[in-house]
């Protein structure tokens, strides 16, 4: 693991305000990549982070299909249908990029050589088990894309969710229930309520917005502890 | 030697029913379009195929597929918001679909090229599709021993090809062409350009040669056409 | 982040004891001599190494085995008609010997690097190298169980840097560079010189900066001394 | 296999002058190296082989260290030490070359992309094994190289030698007695006093120089045939 460790040290109940949007997560997860960190970012919500990342970082983005040094998102005629990420989006090239094709990128990512992806999941468990491919539905069309090395490749995998699906439910659960990417894979999951660390001791609440670790505690399946404790 | 034409219709000649064939690009970011336009029309038949999509719109794979041509579709990641000519084949049962995690993908056609006869892999253990396959721990860490893919026909997109068959490729364009030109008894380039050999710097050659069957000069089919 | 330094010394600090050190090089084209003398001075020893060879005449090399800090070579051809030095440690029995067929080399470092646990590999079947490993039949064909080797440290030379740690080789001294540069911990490279980031075009970079933890400019070491 | 087949179809006893020389024996392997194959030299007599291709043979060199379309050796101005063949010899580069790192160069060759090799050798046997890396002597320091990497990887390896050791012992064998460098997985044998077709049917003499195939099964301890036999 290389992230840096928790700044506060100690369990930070943020209740001025309420739950975090999909921005002010994104913010607290650029906040938490190392500088000059290897990441990528997966598809959907994990791309935000990049718009958090500060100018000066030395953060370099890494897109699967491909490249090294992936800058924002391409406008107007810097479009090139060459040139995109692994949502199939038009980016731009950052200077020191470089492009490698698919098996040396992915040699990449399974060699243990990205420090952070950033991930959107259905469910998490307790110990970092990841499900976030398929729903399990039976009419549902498989497809995996780079999740399942993504989630074994990167020397540390953060998950960005909503806490509680639609109905309330817990995301962050005792066991999976939908098919799994990975094992034991995240080490952080950052959500609009909370953000937890993962791994073979269980789960530490690092950090709350708008509720409190007890009122969490009660809501989940799962024994949550605070940092330090 | 590699064979150099302007000609689609040339360049897939000879492709068998029952091959399988290679299709590159991630997307249609190197996807060889008017190779597979040209495969359609060859009519080669109960095919295979291997790419990472499978197909987009309705035109190139996705008209592959369409024209009842392939039996199975070997790719990791079907499913796309414009995919509904796969989907509706799937869903009909018309197709078979083998979902490989796309780095599996990729390094199962390097392990091809490679003469490698199979690997002991990280990349799924735990999940669904390492179900049935053998797993072994080495290391402490436990891995799902995988298997080349193998291509009768690969068929890539690629930017820039010389008269000896030498490729270099442009951007994200690259992703599983040069894989897959290792991988398959007959790779089959399509270029927007072909130079005179010698006009390729040695040291920015992606693709050697010695990888590359035929070239379909895009620039010569455009300026016959 | 890719640190870039003139000074030989700085470059390979904190170098331990008994680390696996990858040495690139296929004969002396590629050797990153500079750097291998630097490590004489840094001290470390019980180190294992890893080189197509096993040290040319008195320097690089064989200066480092010449001064006993090498437990043990892994390499695919030690004897050559100046390889006195590790000759006479060998007969002397001062130091292990592991010969792996070239190929292995590269691709058990290449499987360090990319992850994977253990290839099924044909090369060497029913040969005295394949003594006492693991066999496999695959499709009628005999494969020997070859395992990863990792590098605590790589030591490579390139041609130019650019100071996010791209890297571009020349000709044939490329040979082992890129592969020993994604199968260590610490990657060390020493290049004729650094650019500013940017001037490397990103089609032609061969080790991207990813692989790449430090860079020896040996036009600023030559300025300095 | 991809070489063609010997030209003449029936075995040819060439009576009129004697053994071949090693240029001689240079010249007849590269008649038999079809146009526009890939062929890697090996270290020594092999690669005296490049002197006798036609200027329009199409053929291609490659060399394990990291190239294709290898020139001839290097003189005077052209040495570039960062420009060798496998026997570290400056060598030059011709149009339509291209490098690449070993682990590719090795893929190249182990994926069976290569059409011909070819190797000098101690012992062969009956059925194509190679014995070319190590003589067994005690006191030899072991040096193995890219040899075994050839002999399992090109299409077709062919190996150039005399057919006598100086004792007057044959090196086409029954049973090599040289540690292996490869298991049947030599087609062609070219030697100074004949051309030998190897295979699991046994040994085919395809010419014979300066001597005839009764007076070669007489000298050797493995059975021959003719070709069309």
């Amino acid at each position: 693991m290389t992230v840096i460790p928790h700044p506060a040290g100690r369990t930070v109940e943020h209740l001025g305000s309420g739950p975090l949007d999909r921005d002010g997560l994104a913010a607290v997860v650029a906040r938490d990549i190392p500088r000059g960190s290897f990441v990528n970012l997966g598809i959907g919500q994990p791309t935000m982070v990049a718009d958090h990342l500060a100018a000066d970082s030395g953060v370099v983005l890494h897109t699967e299909n491909g490249m090294l040094g992936m800058g924002p998102a391409a406008q107007g005629d810097a479009v090139d249908p060459d040139l995109i990420n692994a949502g199939k989006i038009p980016v731009t090239e950052l200077p020191g990029a470089s492009y490698f094709h698919h098996a040396d990128s992915f040699a990449m990512m399974r060699g243990g050589h990205l420090d952070v992806c950033v991930l959107g999941a259905y469910q998490v468990s307790g110990r970092g088990d990841l499900a976030n491919w398929h729903t399990g539905a039976p009419d549902a069309i498989p497809a995996v894309g780079g999740a399942m090395d993504l989630a074994i490749g990167a020397k540390d995998v953060f998950v960005m969710m909503t806490l509680f699906a639609r109905d309330g439910t817990p995301k962050l659960v005792p066991e999976c229930t939908y098919p799994l990417t990975g094992l034991a894979c995240v080490s952080r999951l950052y959500t609009d309520q909370a953000l937890f660390h993962l791994g073979p001791d269980g789960v530490t609440v690092a950090e709350t917005y708008g509720t409190t670790v007890d009122e969490l505690a009660a809501r989940l399946d799962v024994p949550v502890r605070r940092l330090g404790e | 030697m590699t064979v150099v034409t302007g000609e689609p219709d040339r360049a897939v000649d000879g492709i068998a029913d029952g091959s399988t064939v290679l299709i590159g690009g991630f997307g249609l970011a190197g996807m060889p379009v008017t190779l597979v336009e040209a495969l359609i029309r060859q009519g080669a038949t109960d095919l295979t195929v291997v790419s990472n999509n499978a197909g987009n719109g309705d035109t190139g794979l996705a008209a592959l597929l369409a024209a009842g041509r392939v039996r199975k579709m070997i790719c990791s990641f079907p499913r796309q918001s414009d995919s509904w000519v796969f989907d509706g084949l799937y869903r009909a049962g018309k197709i078979e679909l083998e979902v490989v995690p796309q780095g599996n993908l990729a390094e199962r056609m390097r392990a091809a090229g490679a003469g490698i006869g199979a690997f002991y892999c990280p990349t799924g253990v735990g999940t669904p599709l390492a179900e049935g396959k053998e797993k072994r721990t080495i290391d402490g860490r436990e891995y799902v021993l995988e298997y080349p893919i193998k291509g009768d026909v690969a068929l890539i997109g690629a930017h820039t090809g010389d008269r000896m068959g030498n490729l270099v490729y442009r951007k994200t364009a690259r992703n599983f062409g040069p894989v897959m030109a290792t991988a398959a008894a007959l790779t089959i380039a399509q270029v927007s350009q072909v130079v005179e050999t010698g006009e390729l710097d040695p040291e920015t050659v992606v693709t050697p040669c010695i990888h590359v069957d035929r070239i379909l000069d895009l620039s010569a089919a455009e300026a016959a056409s």
